[in-house]
């Protein structure tokens, strides 16, 4: 790892970049050429974000004060809580004194702001002895944390294997390398019937047990009410938007997604999150209205990306969509399942309720949640099991209006690698053009952006959908 | 006078160093061949030639190398790691860590004061971090191997490959043809990409100096630069031996030891 | 109307001159280290076989690695689809196509008009291109002309398993440390690299009739380890060099306008 | 030495289980140390541990899975497509890693597009990621479901009576295989790794009357053996990923060394407490099975099983260990790196490698890195 990597702690670096992008889009365009200059490291990829106006504006800012928090946490008598992007994030915000690291959004943000993208600290995790062929999204900042180039953490709480193993492998390694606390939320291969309903609200209060011993705090419960009932306005926002999304043409910028879901792993239930929504949602209606599509261009195709939809070290994917006119109608990464969602019509009994009624009802809630984060849900049993990838793969294609599939990974992920030729056979009988990318989406160096625009290129054009 | 041989015999080269006292009395590097029974023999030949003695004189003789199993005429066989240390001490006593990159592999060796084996890992993973790597870059641009260091210390602006896979960096040197970068900025691309597997390896270990680096990698110079400046760490070059030989020196001291046991038993007291 | 069409591949440089939809003349030559350069010198060499000067070419269309830099193509298309339509031309009952050139393996699955229904690349740590071939003929010293017929056989059945490159040369010095049979080695490669292929035109399911095209089809031991893995009997252009398959689909989409 | 023992560790065609099969018997193929086999030889069907050995290429296999995944279940996938594994009865399918778990869909689709090789009875058995609390009732409804599952497709019954006499017969194959590690202790060890491993594996292949029989042969003759009084072979431990690959023992110790244990998916590590015989035997099973740490799959017990190896590699006198892990395997291979790091500062000395699964490694590269290691502690 280079030297002056070390310098800086990695959340410092994401806390000062965050509040000077914040300032900048409040800015005169003057100030803002000025204050982008001195932003560290950053590859220019702030401008876009800029220009995508206020929702864009809100995120930077929440994002600021998400790890401003974090940097802070100790001198205010806080513990770090590290955890994973598939772990709804409540349920730290309902302790007084915890304040969660997410890796994965980390690791987006190092690989797109940064020049020299996550490297370094993928390549110390592998230096320290974890796999190399472990997946990519947490070493991405594991390594900072690892290398002591971030804040201390105190212990780790993140959803279990089986649902993807490398994942949490990434997770236990780094708690035993560090020496912490680590607490797993176990699933099994299914999702609807009692008895794993069950195991889902037991397993969830040996969690909450577990964050207070180790975290020593209180958890409170009017708290908890509050951050639930935030949290069901943010979803009647996002249901709304993804109604609105199901128009052709799609009125929703497919960059949206990625804030969309940043958000709610790392900020879910707070009122900045919900005023992002609430100013997305006033794009998409505008749009709508005029009929226009959010890709600011003629829509001439919509693809469901039926996994992750960012590339490495750049906005590639969404920019590339973008250009060639073709809709992102959501990923994998974007779904959450509540019971008043668009696409519960055709999943039916797999959705969450949010019911604040009292203590029990809202942490069988909190567990229900976390049991339908994306990939907790989608790839814990079977490809082509009920619920699981294939079918919402299918019926969030159908709703939507997809006109292919797309996927995109990691070629850390053996859970999906070990039947995405078979989804994809599946999904080809149903009449959707699917295409397997093998990029890394957060390892640039696995295959160049260049080579995954060119075959994106190739597959669209072949496949008479462009 | 009686002598001693090392013989190294590699995926891609076959080494042999005949030695008298400590001394070097003669070097060979020859391509190995289908049979490496046969290539350790010409080696060993060419180098008795050298020095004008015949293979009667020599009294003891390692092998080492992935052919080392095929050769007829050795005492013994040891691995490549233990010869390459013995060699890399022999010719910088200050060393500690040992970086020897071969036709099909990399081994970082971990040393310590004395001399004495305390770790080493090699690639198992990927064949990038190889000398196999450099010729068929090189190949792909229309290069002689030895040209891919000097042409890239000139470099301004290297490219960076992508891919860290031999074949996938194939198909990202030609993208770079394409796109018409100069040469030396696509050879400065191929020896960082290089250094940058290499390093990896290295820093699992925590290399303490003195570093040496051997191995026919080692002659060039712009992976040994980039290495050095991922790593942060000087590089000692070796400045006496082609460093391709070092193998072969180690396994040829190794002999003169072994030689010397026997001798001393065989003496009466 | 006279049309040509340019495949600038990894290894080669293809070019195919049709006048209507016969063929006027053909060339390969080794790709050089400057595409432009090979565009150049394989077209003038066509042009020079074929009797004509450029200026009566009504369309050249490019494909291949370096389409990007053939300066005198009006036209560029990709390579999935110029290996389909030249199939088509000359095996219109082929459903299947494989194509394997020096830096991938590709399969094209087509249906009765000869549109293109699905293709595939080969995966990432892939042995199953023509660049594995050549590495391996040089490693052990044989021609690649003369590689397919030496390997057609084996008295002693060996076994290559690495799914790497480079990593499968290891074990083929190791089995010429072992000093086995070059034949017996080199069938042991063919039938290594027969499954990677196979395995991944099994991922789109097979049809027939199966095709091979590209300069791998001319190794004759490959072909006939694939023909085996996959358990039919494969095809491969009579008329035509399997090289050509590109180039000459890519004349046939110039002469379509 | 067995001869049957010796075949069973490197064969899937086996005489035993085709005269048990001719004699009507069952067979049921499993793929993971954590599916309690007592529940079969209860039924009276013999359990098979599945396995990929005597594959040589993937090119059946490498249809379903993807490039990134892990040649073990890939070569697994390979002999079913072969028809190497027709003669099973059923199947059960655990979810070991990701990577094991997949082979359920694989292996149906493949049974779909290659007719005869899906058996008719497909079960899969769905193992908890923690061995406390809620998981361990989860784990034994799942036991509970196994027992009728079986039942009703074999139309057999299992009652508390034959899980005891199963548990029991188990529990003395237990005994004898800690017997056989102890007399691996012995400086010198009067029995070769490779004879020793042979004699595991084999556990997880033969009808278990007739394993015992041959386990007591085993035993009997290697007491019997006059051992050298001196022996300057180092003594090597083996850990790592998922290993019935005999062939790297031999070549362990064909480079000079002897294997005197081993904690790996095929060797000894879940073998270590008995099965309560009191009591109910659901609960016994479960508690045995899904206790402690066994796997890195059991994500979050690291220490434990660092405990467990340490303390083995103490009672062995092992002077190194070979962590070993196939490629694309990150349970294990991430968890070498920590016992790489936590043995090493103990003092003893690790070599870390990186293999695919079985015939599918390459050996020269391999041989000259345990030769290597052997000199390193020589020194
Ligand atoms: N003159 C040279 N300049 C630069 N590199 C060289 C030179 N000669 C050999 N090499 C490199 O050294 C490698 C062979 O190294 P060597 O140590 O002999 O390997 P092995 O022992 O496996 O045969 C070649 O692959 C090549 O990359
Ligand atoms: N005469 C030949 N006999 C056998 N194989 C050949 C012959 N010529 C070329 N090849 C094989 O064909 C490959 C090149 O195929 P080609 O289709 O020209 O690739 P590309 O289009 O990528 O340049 C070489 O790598 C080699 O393996
Ligand atoms: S990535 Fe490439 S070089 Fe590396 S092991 Fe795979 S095929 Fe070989
Ligand atoms: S390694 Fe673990 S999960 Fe895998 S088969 Fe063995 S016991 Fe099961
Ligand atoms: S070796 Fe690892 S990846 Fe392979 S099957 Fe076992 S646990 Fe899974």
């Amino acid at each position: 790892m280079r030297p002056e990597l070390k310098e800086y702690p990695l959340d410092q670096l994401f806390a000062r970049t965050f509040q000077l992008a914040r300032k900048a889009g409040r800015a005169t365009p003057k100030e803002q050429a000025l204050l982008l200059k001195s932003v560290p490291y950053v590859s220019g990829l702030l401008e876009p974000m800029l220009a995508l106006g206020a929702p864009a504006i809100t995120f930077l800012g929440m994002l600021a004060d998400y790890y401003t928090d974090l940097i802070h946490a100790k001198e205010q008598g806080k513990k770090v809580v590290m955890t994973t992007f598939c772990f709804d994030p409540t349920i730290f915000y309902a302790f007084d004194n915890l304040v969660p690291v997410t890796l994965e959004v980390g690791t987006v943000i190092t690989s797109i702001l940064w020049k020299r993208g996550a490297y370094d600290f993928m390549d110390f995790c592998t230096e320290v002895g974890f796999s190399e062929t472990g997946c990519s999204s947490q070493r991405g900042t594991m390594g900072a944390y690892l290398a002591g180039a971030g804040v201390n953490i105190d212990m780790v709480a993140v959803n279990m294997g089986g649902i993807c193993d490398t994942n949490s492998n990434a997770y236990s390694f780094a708690a035993q390398y560090l020496g912490k606390p680590f607490y797993g939320l176990d699933y099994p291969a299914e999702l609807t019937p009692d008895a794993v309903r069950d195991y889902h609200h037991q397993d969830y209060r040996a969690l909450i047990r577990f964050l207070e011993t180790h975290g020593g705090g209180r958890f409170d419960i009017d708290r908890l009410r509050s951050l639930l009932e935030e949290k069901q306005i943010q979803d009647e926002l996002t249901n709304e938007i993804e109604e609105l999304q199901r128009l052709v043409p799609n009125p929703v910028p497919g960059i949206y997604h990625l804030l969309m879901y940043a958000g709610r792993y790392t900020c879910s239930g707070s009122p900045t999150f919900t005023r992002m929504l609430r100013e997305m949602l006033e794009v998409v209606r505008v749009n709508a209205l005029s009929g226009a599509a959010g890709l600011g261009r003629p829509e001439k195709c919509r693809a469901f990306l039926f996994y992750i939809d960012n590339f490495s070290f750049n906005v590639g994917m969404f920019d590339w969509l973008a250009r060639n006119q073709v809709s992102h109608m959501g990923s994998m990464l974007s779904r959450f399942f509540p019971d008043n969602a668009p696409y519960r019509r055709e999943v039916p009994g797999t959705c969450y309720t949010i019911d604040t009624r009292g203590l029990d009802s809202m942490i069988d809630t909190l567990a229900d949640i976390n049991a339908r984060m994306p990939m907790t849900r989608t790839v814990r049993g079977p490809y082509d099991a009920p619920n699981m990838w294939l079918e919402d793969s299918l019926s969030l294609a159908k709703i939507f209006n997809a006109e292919c599939c797309i996927y995109n990974g990691t070629p850390g992920c053996r859970n999906t690698w070990s039947n995405v030729k078979l989804i994809m056979r599946d999904l080809e009988k149903h009449g959707y053009p699917t295409h397997l990318v093998y990029a890394d989406a957060f390892d640039g160096r696995v295959e160049s952006w260049e080579t995954t625009a060119m075959r994106l290129d190739e597959f669209f054009k072949i496949r008479g959908l462009l | 006078m009686s002598i001693v041989a090392g013989c190294d015999v590699g995926s891609l080269a076959t080494k042999a160093v005949v030695m008298e006292r400590r001394r070097v009395l003669a070097a060979v590097v020859v391509r190995s061949g289908p049979k490496p029974g046969a290539s350790a023999r010409d080696a060993l030949d060419q180098a008795l030639a050298q020095c004008g003695r015949s293979a009667g004189d020599v009294s003891y003789c390692v092998g080492t190398g992935y052919g080392r199993e095929k050769i007829a005429f050795v005492n013994e066989t040891l691995s490549e790691i233990s010869c390459h240390a013995k060699g890399a001490r022999f010719l910088v006593p200050s060393a500690r860590s040992v970086i020897d990159i071969g036709g099909q592999d990399c081994k970082v060796i971990k040393l310590d004061a004395n001399g004495g084996l305390v770790k080493f890992v090699t690639n198992d993973k990927c064949a990038s971090g190889t000398g196999r790597f450099l010729e068929v870059m090189a190949k792909v641009m229309h290069l002689p191997v030895d040209r891919l260091g000097e042409l890239s210390l000139q470099a301004r602006d290297p490219v960076t490959l992508a891919s860290m896979c031999t074949v996938w960096a194939q198909a990202d040197i030609i993208k770079h043809i394409n796109a018409r970068r100069p040469a030396e900025e696509i050879c400065a691309g191929i020896n960082t990409a290089m250094a940058n597997r290499v390093a990896m390896l290295a820093n699992a270990l925590r290399l303490e100096n003195d570093i040496c680096m051997t191995g026919g990698v080692a002659k060039n110079k712009g992976v040994v630069h980039a290495l050095a400046r991922i790593l942060g760490q000087r590089i000692k070059e070796v400045k006496t031996l082609d460093p391709q030989l070092v193998g072969a020196l180690g396994a040829a001291l190794l002999a003169a030891e072994q030689a010397g046991k026997v001798n001393r038993k065989e003496l009466p007291p | 109307m006279i049309t040509a069409g340019v495949d600038i591949g990894s290894t080669t440089a293809k070019t195919v001159i049709l006048q209507d939809r016969a063929i006027l003349a053909a060339a390969v030559i080794p790709a050089r280290l400057d595409p432009v350069a090979s565009a150049r010198e394989v077209m003038d060499l066509g042009l020079q076989k074929a009797g004509v000067r450029q200026a009566d070419l009504q369309r050249i269309v490019g494909t291949g690695y370096g389409q990007q830099q053939i300066p005198f193509a009006a036209r560029l298309e990709s390579e999935i689809t110029c290996h389909a339509r030249g199939a088509f031309f000359h095996h219109p009952a082929a459903r299947t196509l494989i194509d394997i050139g020096g830096q991938d393996a590709k399969v094209i699955k087509m249906d009765a008009r000869g549109k293109v229904v699905q293709y595939s690349y080969n995966d990432k740590c892939a042995s199953g291109t023509g660049r594995f071939l050549e590495i391996m003929a040089e490693a052990l010293g044989v021609g690649l002309e003369q590689m397919g017929a030496a390997g057609r056989t084996c008295v002693e059945r060996l076994s290559i398993s690495n799914q790497c490159v480079i990593f499968a040369e290891t074990e083929v010095v190791s089995l010429i440390n072992e000093e086995k049979a070059v034949g017996d080695i080199l069938n042991a490669l063919f039938r290594a690299m027969a499954h990677r292929v196979a395995s991944q035109v099994r991922s789109l399911t097979v049809e027939a009739d199966v095709l091979l095209t590209g300069g791998v089809a001319k190794n004759i031991g490959l072909f006939e380890a694939l023909g085996q893995s996959l358990g039919v009997t494969l095809q491969t252009p009579s008329e035509l060099d399997p090289q050509l398959n590109g180039a000459l689909g890519a004349a046939l989409l110039g002469q379509e306008g | 030495m067995t001869a049957l023992l010796s075949q069973a560790a490197q064969s899937i065609d086996l005489e035993p289980l085709r005269a048990f099969k001719a004699a009507g018997g069952r067979l049921v193929g499993y793929t993971c140390t954590f599916l309690p086999v007592e529940v079969f030889h209860a039924a009276g069907l013999v359990p098979v541990r599945l396995r990929g050995i005597g594959a040589e290429s993937l090119n059946i296999a490498d249809a379903y899975y993807g490039p990134f995944v892990c040649t073990f279940p890939k070569a697994l996938l390979q002999q079913v497509g072969t028809h190497h594994y027709a003669f099973l009865d059923g199947a059960v399918i655990t979810g070991g890693c990701d990577g094991m778990r997949r082979l359920n869909e694989c292996w149906r689709k493949l049974g779909a597009d290659i007719p005869g090789v899906l058996p008719p009875w497909f079960h899969y058995f769905d193992v908890p990621h923690k061995p406390e609390g809620v998981a361990l009732s989860w784990y034994q409804d799942q036991v509970r479901k196994l027992i009728d599952a079986v039942q009703n497709a074999f139309g057999v019954r299992i009652d508390e009576e034959a899980l005891g006499r199963a548990i029991r017969q188990q529990n003395r194959v237990r005994q004898k295989l800690w017997d056989l590690a102890e007399l691996r202790c012995r400086r010198p060890a009067p029995i070769s790794g490779s004879e020793a491993f042979e004699a595991l594996i084999a556990r997880n292949v033969l009808p278990p009357d007739r394993y015992l029989d041959e386990l007591d042969r085993l035993l009997a003759t290697v007491q019997n053996r006059a051992v050298p009084s001196s022996d300057r072979r180092r003594r090597l431990f083996v850990t790592g990923s998922i290993c019935d690959d005999l062939a790297l023992v031999q070549q362990i110790e064909a480079a000079g060394a002897v294997v005197v244990g081993e904690s790996v998916c095929y060797g000894l590590r879940n073998t270590c407490a008995l099965v309560d015989e009191s009591g109910d035997p659901v609960a016994a099973l479960s508690a045995h099975y899904l206790s402690g740490s066994v796997c890195p799959r059991m994500f979050g017990y690291y220490a434990e099983r660092r405990a467990t190896i340490t303390e083995r590699i103490r009672q062995t006198g092992a002077q190194g260990v070979v962590l070993q892990n196939i490629r694309f395997c990150d349970l294990h291979g991430s968890e070498n790196g920590l016992l790489e790091r936590d043995l090493e500062q103990l003092g003893v000395p690790t070599l870390r490698i990186e293999k695919e699964y079985g015939a599918l490694t390459e050996t020269g590269r391999l041989r000259m890195r345990i030769e290597a290691f052997l000199e390193q502690l020589e020194a």
